[in-house]
């Protein structure tokens, strides 16, 4: 783990209010894994940090993708290539994808795109055969930017692609990834208990001392989002107990 | 190079500044960490037995502040012997264990079990927290409790007995009297304050254990007064806690009579919290001409 | 337009947002004031004598929060009856007077003195304040006293009685009970925590009263909880006061439980702040559905 | 009184650590008079907002001369011109300055130059002869932006003009007025107890609601500096009891 500097180089909108900020950290950017996040703070920002999956690396940059959805989200798409943001990463256990299954479905919505773009490649370069299936409210929501070998997108209007969820119009493969609402990975955990999903908690410390990211387990007790997870197997997570407000949720 | 070691209740410690029980987990897997800044640790608090803890959402912010309910999760004493204990004894610094019970007399088998177990430095008796249903608090905000608490830990233990605080109540030195002549050894002020933060979507409290403690900045000038008071009360060292994040806070605990201060949600926002705040002071008193903290002005009319 | 007038203990107000006390003067020179939005004022706290307050420095910030000493400066009831409440009489709100003693008695006398005089809508009785030698806090941290107080002031006035309630209780369930069995129409939850800050360069307590009252949104997670404590403590409406800088803080207190609320410190950073907090609040309910504010959901589980 | 979200327009060093802030305010430039002050506020600011003396008024824009010595100053000096502080004011009781005195001597410290050249502008309106004696540790400390019919310097290191105190410098004349360090100013009550001196304190509301701008009087009791001040006949001040540490004192 590194706490880092990190200058802002870049900032894109990748769709409807959803930005990429691109930021220098080379020590995070040569050792992360497709899952892990960071936890960022920044002089005169609120007083904990805010956690944010690594969405790309591109030699010592890395990225993220947000949306304002508070205090915190709104400093961050407000800054500027110059603004130093403080970076502590990277944090937690990621999906973990070793050599074996032959095909892999990453299913994605709104914010849950973050994950999705580092497990492509790695999972590509692990010989698999990518399909990536990603769905938002609508068009203007859809964060376009793909990876991997197939690209279904999904919207709830329908005005791109499929017209549903991106549960609804993903196929099966030997391994799923999936990242979004809470809600959304609950239905994954229906479909595919074996899958693989990112989920999102409140966070104090991002470093496994405070408990404060409890995620209920189902075979009882909690364990700690910025550490054993915030990958989890689907079926091992209690989700009636899991908080489904957050800004993920929020906002997809 | 100014010298920062202190004697608290008879431990000797190389610097003032201390890790917060439940802010720095068992001291095995904190990131970043300089150890030479560490004056010591004080561990997640811990019952006999394991706890769950509270269902999330446990942790909201607030200005300049943070509420927490975790609720003692924990893996239990036995656990904290066998896992956590063995480390420690390998450190350089002494490890406190936060002990926590619903009744005086668990209070009193906790410290028997750990009293003489090595890496077990001393107690932090925990008569403050306010996230669990039986104990905690109620034994804070109740001389007789208090001191019943006390006993029964110093009759089962010859380590170091801390007790900490709670802000609840109407007059922290009636408390902290009791426990002083209960045989504590130094006084740590103070746990967190209860608050609440509502969810204005669901129309109704953003944590689930409905209210949490109040931790940080917002409560620095609340703590140093607590404090104060209490060192204004006893004769025992009183360790000042609160929304400590930078030296110069530390100072006004030190200043208001602490004899050492322990740091908590800093280190989340600033890993290098500890650090800084170790380094901060020691520039201070060079700054100011001191050569040892031992040297530094207090404000402490005794009345 | 979203309906929010509120009746509190006897006395309707067109909008559930207060001036709170001390924060406001006289209500004679608030500048950029938009009474349109002002359910109504609580004046600086009066003694029957004129008072002169403590030495500067008097204020001193803090992290998201201010300590005040003031000391209860003011000209006693005679300068107050001459010189502010015929202009009170004149306004379209009610202006309630926040009264203060060193004795029950004192109190008592205080609110005969203004009983029926023109302008003067009603009373809240401050035994809260941290910043006098007698008197205040002392009041408001014993059940007898505070009843007493109550009494005093309820047996010498048909006007609506309010009480205002000190956080620095072990339990504030239980003043609250006591006050209103004493005869008060509502409560009003909080004043100021006690805290203190100190100057490093001089050594000692930045305030020369050493303490002071600390207000603003540091302290709002612990009023919105003391507020809800009393709220379900009681039968009375509660008025919550700590903190409240945006219409979604005074949500919180609503939801909470509160009847209305009062907004101080911020009005210092914001002198538009009562206004936005008014319309924030009309503008919540509006899209939400809701078309009174008496449609508000509370969260007040009675246990 | 005004309440005016008024952009930076401009920012110039006039000393070492010393700036001039210019914002456009047009309703305060109208109406503010010289030893009035505006209470500043802006968005992640500190709580409370800070008072500071108008320094200059040209067309619709205002100026303020600050250093950095503390959170909020510190802040203030590192903005630029595009940013927005929202500022009330015109506030308190400037030296109300009337025809009559055929000459006025205005005598600064530090920081306490900030009400001089509006000062000096009025009297010369009135038909007085200024004369302004400006005061600072050395000359890189000096701010030489100067205003009136004769401008003497002093330092306390005599590296330009007078080695001495500002006090010590000024000659006598019908009408003094005073601003800087408090300490200062208790020496200009020994001197000139008729003199006219701009104090300073730590300040609430700005407003006159708060009382928390305690002014200690000679007479007993505490008046306001935010309303009766922060002009006042300098023996009117009971200078042993007025807090004599705050920033003027601590920068000048
Ligand atoms: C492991 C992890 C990875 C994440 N990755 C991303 C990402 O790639 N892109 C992205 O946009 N967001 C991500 N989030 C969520 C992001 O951290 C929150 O949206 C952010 O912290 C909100 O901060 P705020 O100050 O804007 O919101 P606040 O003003 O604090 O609150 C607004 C809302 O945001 C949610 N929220 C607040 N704090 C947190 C928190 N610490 N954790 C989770 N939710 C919170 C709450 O629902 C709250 O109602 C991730 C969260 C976690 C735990
Ligand atoms: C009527 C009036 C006019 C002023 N005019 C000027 C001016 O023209 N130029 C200028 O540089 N300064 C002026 N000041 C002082 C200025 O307001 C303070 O220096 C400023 O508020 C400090 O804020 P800070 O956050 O940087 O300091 P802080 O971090 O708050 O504290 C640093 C030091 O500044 C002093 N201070 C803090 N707050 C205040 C306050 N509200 N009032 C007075 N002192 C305070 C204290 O001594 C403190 O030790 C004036 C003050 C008053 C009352
Ligand atoms: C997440 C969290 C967990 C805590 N757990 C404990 C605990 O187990 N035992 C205890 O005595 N105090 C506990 N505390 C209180 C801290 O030790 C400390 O007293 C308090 O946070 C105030 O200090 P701070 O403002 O520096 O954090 C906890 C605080 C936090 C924020
Ligand atoms: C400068 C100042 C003066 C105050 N004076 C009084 C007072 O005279 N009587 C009183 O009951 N409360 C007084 N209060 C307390 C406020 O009425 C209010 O209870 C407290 O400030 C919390 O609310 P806030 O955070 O919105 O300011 C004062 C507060 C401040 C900041
Ligand atoms: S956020 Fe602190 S343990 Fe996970
Ligand atoms: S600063 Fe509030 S009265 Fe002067």
């Amino acid at each position: 783990m590194f706490l880092v500097d990190a200058p802002i180089t870049a900032k894109r909108e990748v769709a409807r209010d959803m930005f990429v900020i691109t930021m220098r950290a080379p020590e995070i950017a040569a050792s992360v894994r497709a899952g892990q996040f960071v936890n960022l703070g920044w002089s005169s920002g609120p007083l904990l940090r805010r956690p944010f999956s690594i969405y790309r690396v591109d030699g010592d940059q890395i990225e993220i993708v947000l949306k304002a959805v508070g205090e915190g989200t709104s400093k961050l798409v407000a800054m500027s290539p110059g603004d130093v943001l403080s970076c502590v990463g990277p944090l937690g256990h990621g999906f973990g994808l070793e050599a074996g299954p032959r095909s892999i479905v990453l299913v994605s919505g709104g914010l849950g795109v973050a994950p999705m773009p580092l497990a492509a490649r790695e999972a590509a370069k692990l010989g698999m055969r990518v399909t990536w299936v990603h769905g938002a409210r609508s068009s203007e929501d859809l964060c376009t930017e793909s990876e991997g070998d197939e690209v279904i997108w999904a919207t709830d209007d329908g005005s791109q692609g499929f017209k549903g969820t991106a549960v609804a119009a993903a196929p099966d493969a030997d391994l799923v990834l999936a990242c979004g609402p809470n809600r959304m990975l609950a239905a994954v955990a229906g479909r595919w208990p074996d899958g693989l999903v990112a989920v999102e908690t409140y966070m104090g410390c991002g470093t496994g001392v405070c408990l404060g990211c409890a995620v209920p387990l189902k075979r009882g007790g909690y364990d700690r989002a910025c550490k054993e997870g915030p990958v989890y197997r689907a079926a091992d997570i209690d989700w009636a107990a899991l908080p489904s407000h957050l800004s993920y949720a929020v906002m997809a | 190079m100014t010298d920062l070691a202190v004697a608290v209740g008879g431990t000797r410690l190389r610097g003032p500044v201390l890790a917060a029980s439940g802010t720095f987990g068992y001291g095995t897997e904190v990131p970043l960490l300089e150890r030479r800044a560490l004056g010591g640790m004080v561990s997640k608090g811990i019952f006999l037995r394991p706890r769950e803890g509270t269902p999330p959402p446990r942790i909201a912010e607030t200005p300049s502040g943070m509420l927490n309910a975790i609720g003692l999760q924990g893996p239990g004493v036995d656990a904290l012997i066998r896992d956590y204990a063995p480390s420690w004894a390998e450190w350089d610094f002494p490890v406190f264990v936060n002990i926590n019970g619903e009744s005086a007399s668990e209070y009193g088998e906790l410290a028997a079990r750990l009293d003489g177990v090595p890496g077990v430095a001393g107690f932090e008796i925990n008569i403050s927290c306010p996230n669990v249903e039986q104990g905690g608090l109620y034994f804070g905000n109740d001389p007789r409790a208090a001191s019943a608490v006390t006993e029964a830990v110093r009759k089962r233990t010859s380590l170091p007995v801390w007790v900490k605080l709670t802000p609840m109540v109407s007059d922290i030195a009636v408390i902290a009297r009791a426990v002083e002549a209960a045989g504590a050894d130094a006084l740590c002020a103070i746990n967190t304050f209860v608050g609440m933060s509502v969810d204005l979507n669901a129309y109704k409290p953003r944590l689930s254990f409905r209210t949490g403690g109040l931790s940080g900045p917002a409560i620095r000038p609340l703590a140093v007064h607590l404090a104060h008071q209490a060192a204004r009360a006893v004769r025992i060292p009183v360790i000042g806690i609160g929304g400590i994040m930078r030296a110069e806070d530390a100072l006004e605990f030190l200043v208001a009579g602490c004899a050492a201060v322990q740091v908590g949600t800093a280190t989340f926002a600033n890993p290098r919290a500890i650090a800084e705040v170790h380094d901060g002071i020691a520039a201070f008193l060079e700054a100011k001409g001191f050569t040892s903290l031992a040297e530094l002005p207090r404000y402490l009319p005794r009345d």
